[in-house]
């Protein structure tokens, strides 16, 4: 099945950040976001280590390990950049400051659910900031492939692995289509133009709700 | 992104009936009185925005910024820790009259309250005011074998602060003990609305010395040289007649 | 009856202040004490509308109004001073961080419930910073007359007046004596020289436990 | 009031067997490197301290700094929010076999828990991981018709802490991303025990830039030129093969 890129998925999540939003990106994957700001539109990245205003990463070698993000990777400063301890930055999350947060999923559930820290009781547990962005961020959206690496559905009735958070997520960007989450139900928006409703629904776990026209989603190459 | 607006009447311009408005300052120090008294313009104007509930340290001081604003008749509810002053005759007349209500909190209970309505923590626990007629009908918990008294956040529609230097995406420095309850005003409240003694570009203020970051601030207008309450009422100003 | 001054009483207050002790004065009287530090000692005074190390007013005429007391009078800065906002102001009072604060009372009782914002239902009510400095500062001391002006006790069994706070105050500078109170009891640590037992406890509303030698309390003239 | 201390052992020798030691830093960003290996170093030479709790955002990396001290042996329990990194394989080969505790805790809700253990605030409500198992035995409680999970203040025996500048009363400010939890160790700790790049006289930074006020510090020890943990680490460096 011809499905987008990590790229792609990005880019089109890129495309719902207004100007001026305050936005934090998960670690990994969702920082992708960041290179496919529109032209015209400023979004100011947030990160959990008492930082606003980042930028990119610097060349290799001119790296300040003073000046990280919350992956640990160096990164640069934008005009009107701040700096702040970790108590303002998470008044920041929790105290829904931030417009919009886009993090990675293992399981996305139809009633907002989300798992994306554990999966499961093996090795060491970590959380991060996970379980403060899901609570904090005006709008908490998923970007992710839309199956798992071995083809199961990644949105789901219930989640099965340890929560993140409960009924949080409004938007899932994912490999094949656009989804919000209302009123406890997946609601489609956006499909690959080439790909039937039927087999969009035989890799998803949760019925999808088509209240309206579903518009294509159409990425270019990135 | 640039959050600087012309003037103050703009910046004022969305304040509505029946709003929470947190005012920032302590006593004169860090009032906003060029904010307020262009809100008492558009009352005048407009018969609005009225019944305000205003969430200040004080309750004002002589005939200029917040006691103007309550000597207007536009303010409904008052919360506040400490409502004397050289000079209190327009909350004291108006409080004793029955014209305005009062929620009198600790300072410090103040101060956390709004921090914690910025800080998206709904309710916590202090010691201050256990046992006494201020935690009358709260909660109470013990914790380590003391008792404590559970205070909720605060929030606001609006608040008004001032600062000394803005840039354009609302990051703020303030000027000396004028900074007090402004800082944690911007984080309760939908929309800070700032007015700061000047305004530069972004990048104009270092990342480090930032005290507000413009996350928490959504209007900036420029008033160099504000006044101050305290010059005023030695002079012994009134805004109803300087209108 | 021959009793000590209020700069007396501050004087004597002062003496207990160590170097480098961290130390909030009540607004009124209590300011006193600042003008009463030992020579060799340096205390450093916070305030509540955030800032630490604040020294003496300055001259009339050259008064910045944005650098002001808790009492709303203006004051200098001495070097090693800080600005900080209200939540951080009294994070340092309600987390322990003052070693003493010295306040004034209405009444003082022997189980150390201080009232002293409040002399009843009348009149507008107003209560600042009191009843946060009574649950924080390490050490929470009185400075009083050790009478009302109509010749009542002021230190007391129970308070008859609203409570600022229950159990807080561990030492009490009057008039006429220095009094801990230690596990719900007035202890006598001090009175002057020329006033007997006898006439001290008569003019006090609780009894006074003298468990060992009293040292005389001699002040200079100040 | 001199607050300084001549050296990197000194400032150390007062931690004991068993104490809560909070350390600063996110990953090696603010990490007192050199204040954990005096500390390190006290060990081997007496034994002491053990059984420490230690408080950290993270677990360490590779085999300096906090990787170190957990690979001495000195820590009995760790609290942190993301005990993973590049070479985490100090902490996860002792956490699996047995060899130390972990209390897992949200980075957002383990800095609050930080500041309240400073502020004085014994416990507070945050939506933060309710319904998880991160939530599990904690009392939750309605407000406002949302659910919230009740935490507890974090308070310690001693902090260490990177600072930029310090004056000798204890003011600090931080470098950059820097800054993170040092500033909340500073106000939780009985004793926060500050690393600082340079001392200066009290007076010699502005008062309105101060980030952690002297109130909130014990000792400051003046290390020039400090590590950092990311390039100890690329470097291959070990703690325990310079000793």
């Amino acid at each position: 099945m011809e499905k987008l890129s990590n790229n792609q998925i990005a880019w089109r999540a890129a495309q719902d950040i207004a100007d001026g939003a305050y936005v934090n990106l998960g670690i990994g994957f969702p920082e992708k976001v960041a290179q496919f700001q529109p032209d015209g539109r400023e979004a100011i990245f947030h990160t959990e280590n008492g930082l606003l205003g980042f930028g990119q990463a610097p060349e290799a070698g001119s790296e300040d390990w003073d000046l990280i993000n919350a992956g640990k990777k160096a990164v640069t400063l934008k005009p009107g950049a701040a700096f702040f301890h970790h108590a303002d930055s998470f008044a920041m999350v929790r105290g829904s400051h931030l417009d919009v947060a886009i993090l990675g999923a293992y399981e996305v559930a139809e009633n907002g659910d989300l798992a994306n820290w554990s999966t499961g009781p093996k090795g060491v547990p970590a959380v991060g900031g996970a379980m403060d962005l899901v609570h904090g961020a005006k709008r908490v959206a998923v970007i992710t492939d839309h199956v798992t690496k071995k083809g199961q559905p990644k949105l789901v009735k219930r989640c099965s692995l340890p929560l993140t958070g409960v009924g949080c997520v409004t938007r899932v960007y994912t490999s094949l289509a656009v989804i919000d989450i209302e009123n406890g139900r997946f609601v489609l928006r956006e499909k690959l133009p080439g790909l039937s409703l039927e087999d969009l629904q035989a890799v998803t776990g949760a019925e999808l709700l088509v209240p309206g026209a579903v518009a294509d989603l159409v990425v270019p190459e990135v | 992104m640039d959050k600087t607006v012309s003037d103050l009447a703009t910046a004022v311009a969305g304040i509505e009936d029946g709003m929470t408005v947190m005012i920032g300052g302590f006593g004169g120090s860090g009032s906003p009185i060029e904010l307020i008294h262009a809100l008492i313009d558009r009352y005048r104007e407009t018969g609005h925005p009225k019944d305000l509930v205003v969430i200040n340290n004080n309750a004002g001081n002589g005939h200029v910024g917040l006691a103007a604003l309550i000597e207007a008749g536009m303010v409904h509810k008052l919360i506040c820790s400490f409502p004397r002053s050289a000079d209190p005759v327009v909350f004291t007349e108006m409080y004793l009259a029955g014209g305005i209500e009062l929620e009198l909190v600790p300072q410090g209970t103040l101060a956390e309250r709004i921090r914690a309505g910025g800080a998206g923590i709904p309710a916590f626990y202090t010691p201050s005011s256990y046992g006494t007629d201020l935690a009358k009908d709260k909660p109470v918990a013990e914790f380590d074998g003391r008792m404590y008294v559970q205070e909720r956040w605060l929030k606001a529609d609006v608040a008004l602060v001032k600062a000394d230097t803005a840039d354009t995406f609302g990051n703020l420095t303030y000027r000396m003990a004028a900074r007090n309850f402004n800082p944690l005003m911007c984080m309760a409240a939908s929309e800070a609305i700032v007015q700061a003694s000047r305004i530069v570009d972004a990048g104009g203020i270092d990342p480090e010395v930032v005290v507000t970051p413009g996350i928490f601030v959504q209007k900036v207008v420029e008033v160099a040289d504000p006044l101050q309450e305290e010059d005023l009422n030695r002079a012994n100003a009134a805004y109803s007649l300087e209108a």
